[in-house]
């Protein structure tokens, strides 16, 4: 399941996992931090151009998409019933830029190349599975959730109409889910302990990302201007 | 991180996956209710407060991943909040009864509420998930002052919301059958057994 | 009147056709086996059964009723289904609670549902563990106590998918055992499953899908014994339909009791057995 | 002697009942080993506890001395065994790595946590493949395969870690009958230098390639030797556990030891 993962080779594509991280984090920090209504504006506007430069505009769409709602309420409730369109603009702002930073993330890196990246750097096993396999076990239990329904209502169990009839259905659903799930922890252990979860190797990345003199530069670069922008605004 | 075991290893994921499969199933029902805490709960009942957090933590970064929404990680100390509570709560037996349930899941939502309140306001202006943000919309219709208007509607949804997940984790400790239970450290002690 | 019958269906995902022009009827108690390769359309077809998939074209009656603008809930009333993984239903605290969730539903009376509940236990043999909890039974035992549950529905048509698989030759004995006696009782049966020992066993007729069509639709023997046929379904002729085949026994008797039999009978030729 | 079980007994946590009881059993390289017995008779739990799985990851109490490739499997030698016993269990689904986003990936999974490095992986990966006829396969995304092709990755993810012992429990419940065929026609090849055990009800086709048969009721064995010793005998037949041909020529009351195979029965009954 690469949830939102676009297939391609633009700009963010061979951008190490690493830096791309970094700028989502950057991005998250000076959306608070840079003084002005219309900075966070700023922001949008250059991940704009980072995005069709990467090939990547239809996230575009995606990220206005899911702006839409947010600002449908900031405009309602800071516009409209506190008068304050201000902070309504700023507040979107930071929304639209947070959402668009991450969907490119999430477009540009695979999430095979992530864990990768990790255990290159020394990350724990454990860590790498725990983000690899919750990925992969997200859908598979949604799967399994609706199957449980099918299973109850052949046996009769109605779970439309009345509010309390569908709450009643709760139990049906996340007993089986729950009790299926634990019973299964068990031979998800062994398969883990045979093929060498637990051999205390260290795990080699199969196939890890390149990372340049350019990737580390931005990275610092990054950091260097959050640094920055937090302390002048603490400064100032 | 301590090394975890292969069965927490594999208990964590599925965990999460519980957590993402009722919430979707409560948004899709459009119940008034999240039910996307029910794994992490769970977890501490059976395992303890340090698993429910690691548990908390990844459902989190799962839950901003599923949903393409990221800035939802701001949300970080509620689901480490509602870990140690569901810890502490299992180590004090209020998985015993229905009763103990209901109330100490009554004490997890105002908890969870005052939480999630300062990071909806500051960050995101009280602007976050649907349900949530049309009580505070319609709160501040009526004049309610912005800060109160989102506690008011982040308190009315988790007070519900911990409640049942506290409920239905003891329906489930209770369904569970005796070989399973004693495969879980924590799982007797949480339901008053030991 | 007929107790399953598909009218011409035709159904899909979007614009992947998966079942096309399919048209059977099922009469009470007839065994149909369903078989065909992974992705020909069986489980596809079993749901609409259930009413969990409606037909873009064409009708499934089950009984008297259509499946269009009915929920598998009011079909549950007329037709049971059991999943091949058991794990997905099971939650209840005894065997018993379990086998007794549907007629519940159904808004039977209390002792009426004491009844069904531990009269399908005893069909299925587990009437010794009604109290255990299910999660407390091997795998096998508990894909028994789905059927049974799906017994205590009163079906007049009863789904199975893949009833047989993971079990050993014992419990795959006694579910034959439960599909013949359903069938003798009127219940109409339709079987999903790879194992043409069961199909020889209890299932009188087969349908074969193959890449959204009926491929065959008749006796299970005739299909049974040809090996050609069984080979291009990935399916393996059962040993005693081979043994009864190669030894050319008198009335070519199919299932393992018979052909027992008929090596035990002694021979006319005076070739007793070594 | 790369097995060896003295008076090994196990039950498993919060079980009333032991489900092995007083275990000696050899298992040497260069065989074909199949363990078999009624559903609940412990065959399971016999590839666990060699394995060291059982009670390290299931729980429970082992009394009695389990020695796999010379050292004690569920204690001290655990680290030093990792990845040298090979274990593939029924279902395909909890099996999945959840790390792998390609078939390659999923087999690499267990060469690349024992630390090999990435030429010596890519050699294994491969060779795996070549074993299950999956090669085509290997850039696609295992979540996409059937319950019987995603079996056989798994069979090919246990074999890329060339294991000295390598156990499979019910390997085809999942599978069809050629690709049954294809896993068990494979068994010979890979036991000539490892240890080869099988545990399956499915006797009809693991007789064909089985050299040596453990026979086990209630946590006990009933029976050890060849498979026509074994499993052709009355007691096979009650204990719930031979192949169908057997079961015919008991029904059919000759006297054993009964024909195992279609064509040995066939030749039997002909005589």
């Amino acid at each position: 399941m690469t949830l939102g993962y676009r297939p391609g080779d633009g700009l963010l594509h061979r951008t190490h996992p690493f830096t791309t991280a970094s700028l989502a984090g950057a991005v998250s920090v000076l959306v608070f931090v840079l003084p002005g209504v219309l900075a966070p504006w700023g922001l949008v506007a250059g991940l704009c151009v980072l995005a069709a430069v990467s090939g990547l505009l239809p996230v575009l769409g995606t990220a206005a998409a899911f702006s839409a709602p947010f600002w449908g309420f900031l405009i309602l409730i800071h516009g409209v019933f506190r008068d304050d369109l201000g902070t309504a603009v700023v507040l979107a702002g930071r929304i639209s830029a947070m959402l668009t930073v991450f969907l490119l993330l999430l477009a540009s890196v695979h999430p095979g190349r992530l864990v990768d990246a990790m255990l290159e750097r020394g990350a724990p096993f454990g860590l790498a599975y725990l983000f690899g396999a919750t990925l992969q076990a997200v859908p598979q239990l949604q799967r399994r959730a609706a199957a449980i329904l099918d299973a109850q209502r052949c046996r009769g169990l109605r779970v439309r109409g009345s509010l309390v009839r569908r709450a009643r259905a709760v139990i049906p659903l996340a007993v089986p889910l729950v009790l299926g799930a634990l019973a299964e922890v068990d031979e998800r252990a062994l398969a883990l302990e045979i093929r060498g979860a637990g051999s205390g190797a260290r795990r080699t990345p199969l196939d890890p990302p390149r990372d340049g003199a350019v990737g580390r530069l931005v990275r610092w670069f990054l950091l260097a201007a959050v640094t920055g922008a937090v302390l002048w605004r603490l400064l100032s | 991180m301590a090394r975890l075991s292969s069965r927490l290893l594999a208990l964590i994921p599925l965990a999460v996956g519980i957590n993402l499969a009722l919430g979707k199933f409560a948004s899709a029902t459009s119940l008034p209710l999240f039910l996307d805490t029910v794994g992490t709960v769970l977890v501490a009942a059976l395992v303890g407060p340090a698993a429910a957090v690691v548990t908390g933590l990844v459902s989190q970064t799962a839950f901003t991943i599923v949903d393409g929404k990221l800035m939802w990680m701001a949300f970080l100390p509620v689901q480490l909040g509602i870990a140690l509570y569901a810890g502490l709560a299992a180590r004090y037996r209020m998985f015993a009864s229905p009763l103990r349930a209901v109330a100490s899941g009554l004490g997890l939502g105002v908890i969870a509420a005052t939480l999630s309140w300062p990071i909806s306001l500051l960050l995101f202006g009280g602007v976050t998930a649907s349900g949530v943000t049309l009580v505070t919309t319609a709160l501040t219709a009526v004049g309610v002052p912005l800060r109160w208007a989102v506690y008011g509607a982040s308190l009315s949804s988790d007070l519900l919301d911990k409640a049942v997940t506290f409920l239905l984790v003891y329906v489930v400790l209770e369904a569970l059958p005796r070989r399973m239970a004693v495969r879980f450290p924590a799982a007797d002690r949480s339901r008053g057994r030991a | 009147m007929t107790a399953l019958r598909f009218e011409d269906v035709w159904f899909g995902y979007g614009a992947v056709p998966v079942l096309e022009g399919i048209g059977f009827a099922v009469e009470p108690g007839e065994a149909v086996a369903l078989l065909g390769r992974n992705g020909a359309g069986k489980t596809t077809l079993t749901k609409l059964v259930m009413a969990l998939l409606h037909p873009h074209r064409g009708y499934v009656w089950v009984g008297d009723r259509i499946t269009q603008g009915r929920t598998p809930e009011q079909i549950a009333a007329r037709a049971a289904y059991v999943f091949q993984h058991a794990d997905q239903q099971l939650f209840a605290r005894t065997v018993l609670r379990e086998v007794a969730f549907a007629p519940r539903q159904l808004g039977l009376p209390p002792h009426e549902i004491e009844a069904l509940a531990t009269d399908a236990l005893r069909r299925v043999g587990l009437d010794r563990v009604g109290h255990e909890h299910p999660y407390d039974l091997p795998p096998a035992q508990r894909k028994l106590v789905t059927l049974a549950a799906a017994l205590a529905q009163q079906p007049r048509v009863l789904v199975l998918d893949e009833p047989s698989q993971g079990m050993d030759a014992p419990s795959i004995q006694r579910v034959a055992d439960v599909i013949r006696s359903l069938a003798s009782e009127g219940v109409a049966v339709l079987a999903v499953t790879h194992d043409l020992s069961l199909v020889t066993e209890a299932l009188d007729r087969t349908i074969v899908l193959d890449g959204g069509r009926i491929a065959y639709d008749g006796l299970s023997a005739t299909l049974v014994t040809d090996a050609t046929r069984a080979r291009q379904l990935g399916l393996g002729v059962p040993p005693g339909v081979q043994l009864s085949l190669r030894l050319d026994l008198p009335g070519r008797p199919l299932r393992l009791a018979d052909v027992a039999a008929a090596l035990r009978a002694p021979e006319k030729g005076g070739r007793s057995a070594g | 002697m790369s097995v060896h079980l003295e008076q090994v007994a196990f039950r498993y946590p919060g079980s009333g009942f032991d489900a092995l009881r007083d275990l000696s059993l050899e298992f040497a390289p260069g065989l074909v080993h199949l363990v078999t017995g009624r559903l609940g008779s412990g065959c399971s739990t016999l590839l666990l506890v060699i394995a060291g799985l059982a009670p390290h990851v299931t729980g429970g109490s082992r009394s009695g001395s389990v020695v796999t490739l010379g050292l004690d499997p569920g204690g001290s030698g655990r680290r030093d065994l990792a990845g040298r016993i090979g274990l593939l269990l029924p279902t395909p689904w909890t099996q999945l790595s959840g790390m792998a986003y390609t078939v390659a990936e999923e087999v690499a999974f267990g060469p690349a946590n024992l630390g090999w490095n990435r030429d010596r992986i890519r050699e294994a990966v491969d060779g795996a493949l070549r074993l299950v006829e999956l090669e085509r396969f290997a850039d696609r995304d295992p979540r996409t395969l059937s319950g019987g092709e995603l079996q056989r990755v798994m069979f090919a993810a246990i074999v890329a870690m060339d294991p000295a012992v390598c156990l499979l429990d019910e390997p085809a419940m999942e599978l069809d009958l050629e690709t049954t065929e294809m896993i068990y026609q494979h068994l010979p090849a890979l036991a000539r230098e490892r240890t080869v055990i099988v545990a399956t009800t499915d006797l009809d086709r693991a007789v064909r390639v089985a050299d040596r048969v453990v026979l086990l009721d209630g946590g006990s064995v009933i029976g050890e030797g060849n498979p026509a010793d074994v499993l052709g005998t009355a007691r096979a037949v009650e204990a719930g556990a031979t192949t169908s041909a057997a079961r015919i020529a008991y029904l059919a009351g000759i006297a054993p030891t009964f024909p195992l195979t279609v064509s040995a029965a066939v030749e039997r009954f002909s005589r």
